[in-house]
C-alpha cells in the first residue's frame, strides 16, 4: 500500500482506540436513555454524570456549568446568539476578531440581521487580536466578547488571559472558542477568568458530533435547542451517552498527556518549518513563530496555487489542508489571511500542515522531499512564476 | 471532487510550457481571483501545429489548459476559434460547479490567442 | 443474572450489531473530513454522499432535501423557528398541536416570546387532532402546520395525509415529527405532500446525536446553526460521518423489514392490551385501540401512581417509562394526556409499555405476573384504593 | 436517583397498613397533586405504641411514610409533634431536590394525626 501521511489533524482527528473502546458498551448494552428511571436509564446517567464531572475538573468548573452540544459550531452559536437574545434589553454590541471559526462570524452576521453591532476586531499580521482595539470598542451596551483561543488556520495563540482581564475590569463577558486548543494549551477557565468556553471532541482524538459549552454558573443564557428536561432544561434533545463518554476519555487522555505531546508536536513543527524554510525558495510562514498551535506550520509557496499543491501531496500519501475545511470547498481565499493582510497573490497558496500523534520524523524527509519537487513542477507551469524569472510574455 | 478524467489531464497535463517566437499567445485571469492561463501558438497556415500553455491555478485550471490545448492542436484557426467551454468540460468528462469558471477562461485565452495571431498576421500585410 | 426486559424503546433503542460494525470504520481508518480535498476527506464525502443518496430515496425525496441534524430535537427547532425566522414578513402564524413532543412545543413557545401567534390544536380523547378545527385555524398570516406523525406518549397516529392535503390546498407548509413513526409507519413525502419531515436515528436502532431534517426544495428557510459550507450551507459543523452512516444502515433495515416487524410488535402489543385489560381491574388503555404505534401501549392503573409501578417492575427487571423520558425527570404530569382529558387521578399512573426487536411472548407472561402483583402491593398501600372499596375513612 | 436507603424503605416499608379504630388519623394531599398519605396512631398514655400508613405517591412518598412512621413509633406525642421533614430527610440519608415536599407531607400528616388524636381527647372529657 502507498504510504500515507496525515497531516490535517486541525480538521479532524482519528478516534483514539482507548476513545471507541470505551463507547462501544453504549452503543448496546448500555444503552438507556438517562432521563429514564429504570436500569439501563440509570446506568447511562451514571455515565455521563460521571463524565460531566470529569470534565468539568478538566477545565476547573462545576459539573453544573457544562452543558454537552453537538460540537463546537453549536457551542458557538449558542454562546453568541444565546448571550444577545438573552441580554438585547441590556445591550446589542458584541465584539469579536475578524479571524474567527466561520461558526463564530457566521451567527454574528446571522445576529446583525436581527439588530445586533459586531465589532470585529483587527489583527497583526501574525494574526494576533489588537488588545488597544479591544479596550477602545468596549461600550455602555457591549454584552460580550468572543475570541478564539486558538486559530485554526495560521495556529496562531491570542491573549486571552490578557483580554479575559480587559473583560473583567468592564465586566462584559468573555467567550473563547477553544476547539482548536483543548489538549494542546493549558486553559482553566478559574483562573483564566473565561466566562464560556467551546470544545468539541474531534478535535483531540474524540468523535465528531459532541462537544461543550461551558457557562459560568450565574450568566443569563438563553436556551438555543428548546425541548425536553435535558442538560439542566438548557438543552434539549436525548443525551448522548456513547459520544459524551468517549469525549471524556479522549480529553483526559489529551490532557493528561499535553506536555509530552507538545513537545514532539513543536519539534516536528519547527523542523518542518526550518526545513522548508531552507530547502524552498520563496515559502514564507504564515503566522507568529513562537506564538503558535504546537501542531501547527502554515506555508504560503510563492508563485503557484493552494489546490494544486494539496492534489499532488495527496497523490503522494500526504493529506495536507488549504485554510480550513470549511471553506475548502469553497473559492473564497480565507478570511483569516486577508485579515493578516497577506498579499493576495501568496494567499492562494496557503497550506496548512497540522500534525498529530502518529507523526514522526521520517515524515518530514517524505513531505521535504515532495513538496520540493511539487513546488518545482507547479512553479515551471506558473506564467508568474516565469515573468518573476523575467522571461518576456510575448503578448 | 474531481473526476478520473480530469485527474488524469491534472496528474499528466499535456502541452506544458511555452513556445519559443509563438504566432500567437493569448493570456486570461488574475493571481487575486485565483486563476491566470496563457497559451502559445504555432501557427502554419491557418493550421495550429503546435500549442502549449502555463497556468497559475487549481486541478480544473491546469486540466482545462491541457485538455484545450489537445484539442485545438492539427484544427484550422476557424474550428478553433468556436470552440467553446461545452465543449472542454464534455470533454474532460465533466467539472464540479464551482470549477465551471476554470473551462471558460481556457476558452477565453484560446481566442485571445487566435486573436493575437490574427492582428499580428494583419499588421505584418 | 436477572432477566431484564426493556420495554422503553419509544424512548431509545439498543444500536443493531450491523449499525455499529458499519460505523467502527469511519471512527478511525475513514475518519476523515469530508470537507478536505485528499483522500481521507474524499473517502469520508462519498459515504455521506452515499448515505444521504439512500436516505433520500427511503423517504422519497431528492439527496439535495436531506440536511443532517444533531437529532430530532434539532431537526424540530430548525423547522419552526427557521420557517419562522425566514418567512415573519409574511405572517406569524403557526398551528401545531397540543400533544407535540416538547421540542416542537418548546420551539413554539420560545417563538411566542418573539412575537409569533400559536394555535395549538385539540385532540379527541384518543389524542388525534381535530381536523375541522385546523381548518378554521389556518388564517392568511399563517406560515407553517406541524403536526407529529405519530405521538410518542400514547402512540396515536396522526391523520397527516389529510393534514397534508388541507395544507397544500390552502397553501400552507406542513411539518411532520416523524422521529417515532420512522420504520413503523410508512411515508413517502412526496406521496404523501410533506413539506418538512423530522427523524432521528437512535429510534429505529441507530446512534444517538444524528437525525435530518428533509426540507423540499424551493422553501425559504433559515438556517439554524450558522457555520461552515455543510449541509450546502445550510447547516455547520463538522459532518458527522460515522453516525450518518449508521443512521443509514438503521434506516435500511427498518424500513426492509417495517412489516414483518409491525406484524410481530401489533401481535404483542395487543396481546399484552388484552391480558391487561382481562387480568387487571381497573386498568385503561390510554390512545386510540387502533391507530397508535405498532409497538405502543399505554396503561393507567387506577388508584396507584405511576412512578412506583416503574421503580417496582424495574427491580423485576422490566423496564418501562411512564408518559416520556423527556418529562421522566419532572413533576408536572403529562401535556398529552390533559389534551386528551384524561381524568387526573389516572393520568398519574399511565405506564408506556413500548416493544422492540428483542421483545417475545414469554416476556408478556413475566410481565403480566409482575404487573399483577405490583398492582395488588401498591393498591394495598392506596388510600384511595381503599376508598373506593367503600372501607370508611376515620378522620 | 433514590439512594440505597430510599429504595430500601421503598422496597420494604415498614407500617403499611391501617390501625382498626385508630386513636389518631392524619391525611395530606391530594391525586391530582400526585400523592396522598394518611397516617394512623395507636396511643396509650401520649406514647405512640403503634403507627401505620397508606400512600398513593411515588417512591419518595412511600420511602418517607415508612421512615415517619418508624421514626414516631415508641415516642411520645410531645416528642412525635416535633419531627420534621428534615429528620425524615436524614435518615432517609437525602431524598433529590424534586423530591422534598414527599418528606413534607409525611411531616404533616404525623401532625395532624396528633392534633387528631389531641382534639378527640379534648372532646372526650
Ligand atoms: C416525537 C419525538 N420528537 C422528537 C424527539 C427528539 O428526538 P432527539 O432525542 O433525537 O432529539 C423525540 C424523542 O426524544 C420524539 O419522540
Ligand atoms: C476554531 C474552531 N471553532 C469551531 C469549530 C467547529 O467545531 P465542530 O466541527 O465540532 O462543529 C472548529 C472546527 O471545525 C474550529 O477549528
Amino acid at each position: 500500500m502507498k504510504r500515507k501521511i496525515y497531516l490535517d489533524n486541525a480538521a479532524t482527528t482519528s478516534v483514539d482506540k482507548d476513545v471507541t473502546e470505551a463507547m462501544l458498551p453504549y452503543f448496546s448494552g448500555t444503552f438507556g436513555n438517562p432521563n429514564s428511571l429504570h436500569f439501563f436509564g440509570r446506568e447511562a446517567a451514571k455515565a455521563v454524570t460521571a463524565a460531566r464531572d470529569n470534565i468539568a475538573a478538566m477545565l476547573g468548573c462545576k459539573p453544573t456549568e457544562i452543558y454537552f452540544t453537538s460540537g463546537g459550531t453549536e457551542a458557538d452559536n449558542w454562546a453568541i446568539k444565546g448571550i444577545y437574545n438573552a441580554n438585547k434589553d441590556k445591550g446589542n454590541h458584541i465584539i469579536t476578531s475578524k479571524i474567527e471559526h466561520k461558526a463564530v462570524i457566521a451567527s454574528c452576521k446571522r445576529l446583525e440581521k436581527d439588530g445586533a453591532k459586531i465589532t470585529y476586531l483587527d489583527v497583526d499580521k501574525y494574526g494576533i487580536v489588537d488588545l488597544e482595539q479591544l479596550k477602545k470598542s468596549i461600550t455602555e451596551g457591549t454584552l460580550l466578547v468572543s475570541v478564539m483561543t486558538a486559530n485554526n488556520e495560521v495556529g496562531s495563540l491570542q491573549p486571552i488571559k490578557e483580554i479575559a482581564q480587559i473583560c473583567a475590569e468592564r465586566k462584559v463577558l468573555f467567550h473563547t472558542d477553544a476547539v482548536q486548543a483543548i489538549g494542546t494549551v493549558d486553559i482553566n477557565v478559574k483562573r483564566d477568568n473565561i466566562d464560556m468556553l467551546s470544545l468539541s471532541a474531534h478535535k483531540f482524538y474524540g468523535p465528531k458530533g459532541i462537544g461543550a459549552l461551558y457557562i459560568k454558573n450565574g450568566i443569563k443564557n438563553d436556551r438555543y435547542i428548546s425541548g425536553g428536561s435535558q442538560e439542566r432544561g438548557m438543552r434539549g434533545g436525548t443525551t448522548n451517552v456513547p459520544l459524551i463518554v468517549g469525549m471524556n476519555v479522549a480529553m483526559e487522555k489529551a490532557i493528561r498527556d499535553m506536555d509530552i505531546n507538545n513537545k514532539k508536536l513543536s519539534y516536528l513543527r519547527d523542523m518542518l518549518i526550518k526545513r522548508i524554510e531552507s530547502e524552498i525558495p520563496d515559502a514564507f510562514l504564515n503566522g507568529h513563530r513562537e506564538r503558535r498551535l504546537a501542531n501547527n506550520a502554515n506555508f504560503s509557496f510563492k508563485y503557484i496555487e493552494g489546490e494544486s499543491l494539496i492534489l499532488m501531496l495527496d497523490m503522494q500519501g500526504i493529506a495536507v489542508s488549504s485554510g480550513s475545511a470549511c471553506t475548502s470547498g469553497s473559492l473564497e481565499s480565507s478570511h483569516v489571511l486577508s485579515a493578516m493582510n497577506v498579499p493576495a497573490e501568496i494567499t492562494q497558496s496557503a497550506t496548512r500542515f497540522s500534525f498529530g500523534k502518529d507523526s514522526n520524523e521520517q515524515d518530514i524527509d517524505y513531505i521535504i522531499e515532495n513538496l520540493k519537487n511539487n513546488v518545482t513542477t507547479l512553479r515551471a507551469m506558473s506564467p508568474l512564476f516565469a515573468q518573476q524569472k523575467g522571461e518576456p510574455i510575448n503578448v | 471532487m474531481y473526476n478520473d478524467k480530469v485527474m488524469e489531464n491534472f496528474k499528466n497535463p499535456q502541452n506544458v510550457g511555452e513556445i519559443e517566437n509563438p504566432d500567437g499567445v493569448g493570456r486570461v485571469g488574475n493571481a487575486s481571483c485565483g486563476d491566470i492561463m496563457e497559451i502559445y501558438l504555432k501557427i502554419d497556415d491557418d493550421i495550429i501545429t503546435d500549442a502549449k500553455f502555463k497556468t497559475f491555478g487549481c486541478a480544473a485550471a491546469i486540466a482545462s489548459s491541457s485538455m484545450a490545448t489537445q484539442l485545438i492542436k492539427g484544427k484550422s484557426i476557424d474550428e478553433a476559434i468556436k470552440i467553446t467551454n461545452k465543449q472542454v468540460i464534455e470533454e474532460l468528462e465533466g467539472l464540479p460547479p464551482k470549477k465551471i469558471h476554470c473551462s471558460v477562461l481556457a476558452e477565453e485565452a484560446i481566442k485571445l490567442a487566435i486573436e493575437n495571431y490574427k492582428s499580428k498576421k494583419a499588421s505584418n500585410i
